[in-house]
């Protein structure tokens, strides 16, 4: 049950069968940059539905990387999104609005550090982001050192889905100056994290140094297929 | 209108100091840079992860796994960094930020700010912006002073939804520079051209004068 | 005794599954990977910040910069990673680690564990145990079945300040391996020369037999 | 005010007139390694008293590093210890008891948590770490997702004592190997942080992928004198 070990490295159809109906997926990304453009392609082709999805934002540009990730919402397999930038999307508005997606708008920041706080084990955190805003809606006001906090819970997830442009087979990857953005957090996050990799090379090869996110965070590693960025 | 962006730009240039770290929105602060005072010096963070940054990259210097918040392609100057979405909020929610400029729908006198979302338009996310706004010392407001339609954008009080309370310092319009101060906004600068009542006419709540000094004269 | 504490540890390496990533605090615990199965490879965290731990540096693999958690200058195994203290009990308080071992003063039937403070004693600081035990999948502790004095050490409710709750999971003596389950304590093992008449009679509370199977016996 | 800058190289004098009375100082590193032993002398040497400290652990041991900043305490100009760890102080309890002393005992990944939640902006946070124990004594519980948490606070400073292996002259610094701990969390914690570096480099020579505390978090950098270790 540990998650060390030496070779990781699992195949497209081992990927696909970890899709379930009802999963919690986090989708690493900012962009382009970042973004597990294989991993959302084998989201795509499995049969997965009544998911909810987490990421900072998704695009629909059919030329994008993120296409694949936003028909699954087309085609009706997504429940929940959890997001918090919206605008590349041009479609979630008609779904929004027709009822067929529920959509729960993050702060930039709070996504981020409500990630970590599952990733890390706390049972949430304090912040005046969002404080008298529609987005506080429905959550607990703690009142802590003479002000008001928003209390945000912790954001966990059955399934993580990252990229990194070098891995190793234990799991141990590099991600490349701005490709680190939700992939380090979101990789601890979930009970079961899938990393692609532009390259992977062997145990021993990256440096401790520049390792973002660690073996312990990765259930299997994949090589990326071209893809479109 | 180009020019009223950069007229507005070069005067939030002028409220930079040397060694200010920032973070710029998209639209009008994007500009800011162009019109630093030479002996200013300032470094740029972009919440995607990345602190340092310069110009945007061309032709060979153009690395695709080097963006900034606006999906642009940048260099970055020597001594930059990289980092993850935890830390970039980190760095912002914690005041490293000594200033955020961004654009605003309204501003009300009390320092709330509406930028995110027009009901019936268009599902908005956030992005950065509530973050922003809630960690950075100095919030600028970048905007035009009255709609296109010419009806005042800075308030008694904001009616679009909030994005958050009471965190705007200054606004910069084409027509004058407004600071937060306790009575409410107090009248820093007017564009060349305006005057004291001309800004009043278009501004939506009672701006006080310098309790010291005198109302000053924008950059042209 | 150190024959005591080397059963002990073979006993809890027995525990542990290959591809486990564990925490070791000091004393008997550190003896535990010796006793592994040649089919049974650990991952070492120290709290200090280093995934991987290896054996003690000798000579020239001495670099100062790498310490475990007793300040002891280790190697590293290829694949290791370093990280700082936020990122350490982040992956110790975020049920990254398969099991923590560790000795205790006392523990009870309710899996209340106390390993930190004996009033009257020196002033104690918790270090890392609190977290720890609070964070890991298995709380193992590792401890000698009764105090010097002969007195139980497994009760059935700590007499001392706890580290914590409700963690213990196992605990391995020289006299007994006992899991916690809804219950109580049960019986899982005995040492050879012991009866589950022989245990119970130094131990503070009721130990109940497996449900299913048969007591087992200990490695030797 | 900002706290960019390309030369923060500062003399011992300029950091000993930062030390003042009154002051909450985080003092950076894990038994002997990462700990900023020439800022510890300079402290020392200094006048400042009525301070409260926050650190890992404190040898008092006359051979070790940490001696100076032992040395502050047991001169009686220490008001409060905030520390994890006091095993390695024999001297502490006496301290203690004599009343001389007020100490904190604070769990190790709490306290890194709170130093982290100062430097972030968080107002915040829920544990389980510490629940039903002698430390939770005074701490506000919170019910959230079914569980009861003890909510710890930030932990801020007004000046941070750090050390690194090599830092540039904006103050980007790299802590190598396990000198890290609590450094990078504890220099963006405080309103004045002050760097100790083994190594000064020109700017730009440090990859940007093995910085582990950027200049932004950091005010001042010396050079380390020869110290104990």
């Amino acid at each position: 049950m540990g998650k060390f070990s030496r070779d990781k490295l699992a195949s497209k159809q081992a990927v696909i069968e970890k899709f379930q109906d009802g999963q919690t997926i986090l989708l690493g990304g900012f962009n382009r940059v970042g973004a597990p453009g294989t991993l959302f392609k084998y989201l795509h082709e499995s049969a997965a539905r009544d998911l909810t999805l987490v990421c900072n934002n998704c695009s629909n540009d059919p030329a994008g990387i993120w296409y694949p990730a936003s028909q699954v919402i087309s085609e009706g397999r997504v429940r929940q999104l959890k997001i918090s930038f919206t605008r590349t999307n041009t479609e979630l508005i008609s779904l929004y609005e027709s009822r067929k997606l529920e959509v729960e708008l993050i702060p930039q920041g709070t996504l981020a550090e409500r990630i970590r706080a599952a990733a890390y084990g706390l049972g949430g955190f304090l912040t005046t982001v969002g404080y008298g805003t529609l987005l506080a809606e429905g959550k607990q006001i703690i009142h802590a050192n003479g002000k008001d906090y928003l209390l945000e819970l912790p954001l966990h997830a059955d399934l993580a889905l990252v990229k990194a442009t070098k891995a190793d087979l234990m799991g141990n990857a590099v991600c490349r100056a701005t490709t680190k953005n939700f992939n380090t957090i979101m990789a601890p996050a979930a009970d079961f994290t899938i990393l692609e990799a532009d390259q992977i090379v062997p145990v021993g090869e990256l440096p401790p140094e520049e390792i973002d996110i660690p073996g312990i965070f990765v259930d299997m590693v994949i090589q990326s297929e071209e893809v479109l960025k | 209108m180009s020019d009223v962006r950069h007229f507005i730009a070069r005067n939030v240039a002028s409220l930079l100091r040397n060694g200010d770290v920032i973070n710029l929105g998209v639209g009008i602060p994007t500009l800011t840079t162009q019109y630093l005072p030479d002996d200013v010096e300032v470094l740029i963070q972009a919440e995607n992860g990345v602190i340092g940054c310069g110009p945007e990259a061309v032709g060979e210097q153009i690395d695709r796994d080097i963006i900034d918040a606006g999906a642009k392609c940048i260099t970055v100057i020597p001594g930059g960094w990289f980092f993850d979405s935890a830390v970039s909020f980190g760095i912002i929610r914690g005041a490293h930020l000594d200033a955020t400029i961004l654009g605003a729908l309204q501003v009300d006198e009390k320092g709330n700010l509406a930028n995110w979302y027009v009901p019936g338009k268009l599902l908005p996310g956030p992005g950065g912006a509530m973050d922003l706004v809630a960690g950075a010392r100095q919030v600028i407001v970048a905007m035009e002073h009255v709609t296109k339609y010419g009806e005042p954008k800075i308030l008694s009080e904001c009616t679009l939804p909030l994005t958050a309370i009471g965190v705007v310092t200054t606004i910069v319009t084409d027509a004058a520079i407004l600071k937060r101060a306790e009575l409410g906004l107090e009248l820093v600068a007017i564009a060349p051209g305006e005057t004291i009542e001309s800004v009043r006419a278009k501004t939506g709540c009672p701006l006080h004068l310098p309790k010291e000094g005198q109302v000053g004269e924008m950059l042209q």
